[in-house]
């Protein structure tokens, strides 16, 4: 699949920038560096975490791979107050807003359900991994945002398969009708698993919301400055009250869906071979380096950092995992435990301490 | 005179004076009053901000409280009838009823979805049905059913002000019935379920519905010389345990009753948890009575597809004369 | 809510007609009169209907009253072969293809469930009661058509309400991947229930289909020819193996969602009134006769004929209903009765002997 | 050596063969195979026509299903695993289930959803629900469950060829379990449940997953001379009530293990008809063994959730020493 004629692009394959009337980029050197850093270091990190599930130290690992522009460029638009309701893949955009990657990480060591980090300090939500069905929590938590006139933006991060399901055309429906300040924000990645958007998607997915009343805009996926500027211009107008929008950020998952896939069962090489040539950092280094934002020792130095980041993200992983206290499975589940579930509590203690005893 | 419908109205103005976070959204929740009238004036007080009538989205009207609990919000969520809380039926039991968990106690649900249910009321297809069945097994999520108005003000408050998820279930077939009775708040730890009549040969179990035929079926049997307890469970889940176990323990009998068609039906888990909590204290098989295990019929035929109270009392003689020679 | 200036609209207020070159009406004068006719059949069975309510024979009904012409229009447009899933309210539809009132009556008497009617013999899918939920049937069943190559039509009648649900969505998608021959027909009867169109779609309805890549068109719906026509269309294009179509007719409810509904809470008199002038009856008869179609005294015939239908209506719901064969609630659940559901049955027969014989 | 997959692969194959009317839909179904290899190699053979790798809708998926099937196609639908199954919640519940009753036998409803479920395979949230309970109690939907490579190609056959409704539950852990046998048709009026290994002592009831756990805890006592009969229900709707029945009254004793959490799980509706029926043999009461009543937690947590072998040799031996003083 290739860009609309439309799509907004900012920074071409060749690393040329090119200024675009609706979309200001308005972000000095030092932000743009920045972005360039992250893309790194999510690129490192998430290589460590595809060598992590190899070697047996994360049970699965859904790669970013090919994808970092779009989940750098749309998180750094995030502000303070804002809320981003990931999918299951948006691990760069949970390092590009500083939470520790150990901490995303644990709910694919198995230790944990939902996520690893804090909700409120990060302003991410935790995984949803029903497809989908996050959207209708942030078209919610946007009309709430709306009702405390809190100026913040919500952005919902949604796979291309998302588009299949009612929860998101729901959802498109409500934020129109509610003026939810929802930037529903697709990484097109041309994969729902092993389905391609062709077969998914009849039209290009920024147009679906046309009907629903919403302005759909689609940005190039591997361009972090073009995925940046759009997804702040949505959440600019989502701030000031004047509704939701629908960003579709063409880009392409250069991994496996998960390291289970064997994607070659049900995709040809030679394309990913082309949009591997169309690599999001390659395009930002280029720009940096020939913009003179940076020096190659500059660059060797973001390098140096990521693979101190890669070392840190590998330590946390394969520690010993905090040992496991079976007893919280009985924890959290309501307020005050109900009489059955207190009753099952006891019995699976007073199990534990009779097999202690005869062993 | 208070109705069911006007003491759950009370329960949700009320509500909604006491904390301002209290929203209502919902089908036709706002100038009609809901088809029912639950809500009715309710717009008209609180202003529309507070009174969402929403589209025909059962999934994204959970979702999106889901959402809005997350922003502090405690939304009450109106379903029209029972059967329409089907295609909500995955946010509710992916998400809603996780979140505590998932969080680990980080972010709490304080979400109430209303669903008027049950039959005997001559409506159409898919507007009796009696899901209970379908949300008891989640962990996670409360369920509740009130039998009178004003045990349906108190609950009803209480599910809101409740930080965990409740699916509050009422019986649409006693909107109207009346009741002489003061609408207050309980004690904030009010047990799942309440002794409705004492008695010492049987206890008839039953819930929302159900709960006035067992009375009848009590007041029946009294005539007879015979002493029946009839236990009210108000909350499914969680369910108070120990309060039916020391009734049976005390009979030695049971009987259950619900709308809900018998195979798969909550009356199995009431039965199992006498079985294996009173065996030795059973002088009769636990019985159930609840509708035929088929779809909901026409309503022509619902009088004998749903139980009534001959086939109650016939289920009580039964366990009344197991064992006995005559 | 006014037509959109795109709306097809053969026949105005007024009663003129024009043509309209892309959607030509192609209809013999004795069938424009056998709309006429069926819009009179319909308009007064409905109100023998209401009337039946209110006496009692009828346990509720859902009136059609103001959307005549949509109903029949859409209907005519039918051919053997071709498949339409109502939601509840299409009683119109299931005249128009000549099924008798009292089975479509039946159900609202309280003696059935879905439908009293033969769906293979009319065409005529059963009712859908919970709202949006027949979409998805269609889009199935017109797979399964394109794929026994049958180049016949389905219509999936959904009310403005529907627009609010999941599966709509999904299935509008589903139809243009799969090329499934829908005619996606939304009666617009601008509420659903108590909610106004306006509040629960930002867009005129025959737009939602953009995004997804089926053209949508809105049509006049009080104006019988017009609805006839755009479906024809519609229905053509699907039988010919070349897509689904969204058409919104755009319509009013005159009377109560049901007999059970109290519209003046939710809607001001003087919006009545105004719709009451658009009646899509009387435009037609000025059309008929005024083209010189039809006679007074022809017109006088059929409103005759609609009194005997009426009267016909009337006795099969004053008729004591057939003798309720409790046993029957056993039945069809199943191919072969599972020992559990045979268990129910015996006890149920045994106790009901019993209690005949002490009795 | 057969796999389960393979069993599966191949049940699916022969039925396609069988009967052009046959049609696979589903999330990855095609050249993937699906995510568990159980379509694998089935689009090169039947071509896309007949293998429908479809978006990720799964209301419509089921929607569609049903609409294939009033139009005379059998259609065979992967959910890809257990929860993404409750999306389609509304359509299972709301029509197909119910097409052949509400139809008075005009329509019937030939439409076969394999479910992967159940846990103890490290996964994610959402992977490894068991989710039975949900779908048991509605009437006109049948519930199937293998627990073998061999039953599970006799009984997806067999549900492909039902003209009744089937939801086929896998038990995803034993994919790659394998089998020496030979695989094929049953009688189609096989029975709803067999023996899998004959006692006296005491009826240890299990489905899918949970039965190769019975059969070891049976090999176990046998050690100890205690002898157990094992039974397999891979029909949990229709239930072969009979054969339950006169296992548990030939022993007097029953412990039913299953995957779901215990509280509402589907061993109420077991315990319920044992109780009832099997009343005046049990020795003891009927015990539940099950996953604790929470959600499914995290993988490192899951050895503890899931009913092991020790849990379920401790209620075996509780149901055994009941009554006897030592
Ligand atoms: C409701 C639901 N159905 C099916 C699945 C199984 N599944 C997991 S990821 C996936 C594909 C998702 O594709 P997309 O939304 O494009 O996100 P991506 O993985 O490409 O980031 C599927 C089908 C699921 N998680 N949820
Ligand atoms: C899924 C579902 N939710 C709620 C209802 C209750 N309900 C019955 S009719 C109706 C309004 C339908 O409006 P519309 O689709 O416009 O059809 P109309 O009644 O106007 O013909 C509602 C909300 C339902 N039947 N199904
Ligand atoms: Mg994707
Ligand atoms: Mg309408």
């Amino acid at each position: 699949m290739e860009l609309d004629p439309s799509a907004v692009q900012l920074l071409s394959e060749d690393g040329t920038f090119t200024e675009h009337p609706d979309y200001p980029l308005g972000l000095s050197d030092a932000d743009i560096i920045g972005l360039y850093r992250r893309l790194i270091l999510v690129r490192r990190a998430d290589v460590e975490a595809i060598n992590l599930q190899r070697q047996g130290y994360l049970k699965l690992w859904g790669p970013v791979f090919g994808q970092e522009a779009a989940q750098v460029g749309s998180a750094a638009a995030l502000q303070p107050g804002d809320r981003a309701f990931p999918q299951g893949r948006q691990f760069g955009v949970g390092l590009t807003v500083g939470i520790d990657p150990a901490e995303m990480l644990s709910v694919w060591r198995g230790e944990i359900q939902g996520g690893g980090w804090s909700v409120e300090a990060s302003g991410i939500a935790l995984y949803t991994f029903p497809i989908g069905s996050q959207a209708p929590h942030a078209v919610g938590y946007g009309m709430a945002l709306r009702r405390d006139q809190k100026n913040a933006a919500v952005i919902a991060y949604l796979g291309d398969g998302a588009f299949g399901t009612g929860d998101v055309h729901e959802s498109l429906l409500w934020s129109a009708l509610y003026k939810s300040p929802v930037v529903f924000f697709c990484e097109n990645n041309q994969y729902a698993l092993s389905n391609p958007v062709e077969r998914s998607a009849p039209l290009p997915l920024y147009r679906r919301s046309e009907g629903f009343g919403l302005p759909g805009v689609q940005v190039d996926g591997n361009d972090v400055l073009g995925c940046y500027a759009v997804t702040a211009r949505a959440a600019r107008r989502a701030r000031a009250g004047e509704g939701p929008t629908l960003v579709e950020a063409l880009t392409y998952r250069i991994g496996p869906h998960t390291t289970s896939d064997d994607p070659d069962r049900y995709r040809k090489a030679d394309e990913v071979a082309t949009w591997r040539l169309r690599d999001p950092i390659i395009r930002m280094r280029d720009f940096v380096l020939g913009a003179g934002l940076v020096t190659r020792s500059d660059l060797d130095a973001i390098d140096q950092e990521a693979e101190v980041c890669a070392t840190a993200v590998r330590a946390a992983c394969v520690a010993d995992p905090p040992p496991v206290q079976p007893e919280q499975i009985f924890d959290h589940v309501y307020g005050t435990r109900p009489q059955h579930l207190e009753a099952e509590r006891r019995a699976w203690l007073a199990f534990n301490e009779e097999t202690q005893a005869t062993s | 005179m208070t109705t069911f419908v006007t003491a759950l109205n009370a329960a949700l103005s009320d509500s909604m004076k006491a904390d301002p976070r209290v929203l209502l959204m919902g089908e036709d929740v706002g100038d009609l009053g809901g088809v029912f009238r639950v809500t009715d004036g309710l717009i008209a007080q609180f202003g529309e901000d507070r009174v969402l009538n929403t589209p025909i989205s059962e999934s994204t009207l959970v979702g999106a409280a889901v959402g809005l609990a997350m922003g502090g919000y405690r939304p009450v969520v109106e379903m029209q009838f029972d059967s329409f809380v089907y295609p909500a039926f995955a946010q509710i039991t992916w998400h809603l009823s996780r979140f505590r968990y998932r969080s680990r106690g980080q972010q709490t649900m304080p979400v109430v979805i209303r669903v008027p249910y049950g039959g005997n009321i001559g409506a159409a297809e898919h507007h009796s049905d009696s899901p209970e069945a379908y949300f008891i097994p989640t962990p996670g999520l409360k369920v509740f059913t009130p039998s009178t108005p004003s045990q349906g003000y108190a609950l009803l408050r209480e599910a809101i002000e409740d930080d965990d998820p409740v699916i509050f279930f009422e019986p649409k077939h006693d909107y109207w019935v009346k009741e002489e009775c003061e609408l207050a708040q309980r004690e904030p730890d009010a047990p799942g379920a309440r002794i409705a009549g004492q008695g010492s040969d049987l206890t008839l179990v039953g819930y929302g519905p159900t709960v006035k035929l067992c009375l009848a079926v009590r007041e029946y049997f009294a005539q007879e010389g015979v002493s029946i307890e009839v236990l009210d469970l108000f909350k499914l889940n969680p369910l108070e345990i120990n309060m039916l176990v020391g009734s049976v323990t005390r009979t030695g009998r049971m009987v259950v009753v619900h709308e809900a068609p018998v195979f798969g039906g909550f009356g199995g888990e009431l039965v199992a948890r006498v079985a294996g909590d009173c065996f030795a204290a059973l002088k009769a098989p636990p019985l159930r009575v609840g509708a035929m295990s088929t779809p909901y019929p026409a309503a022509a035929l619902e009088h004998e597809y749903l139980p009534g109270m001959d086939r109650i009392v016939d289920a009580v003689d039964t366990s009344l004369r197991y064992g006995v020679t005559t």
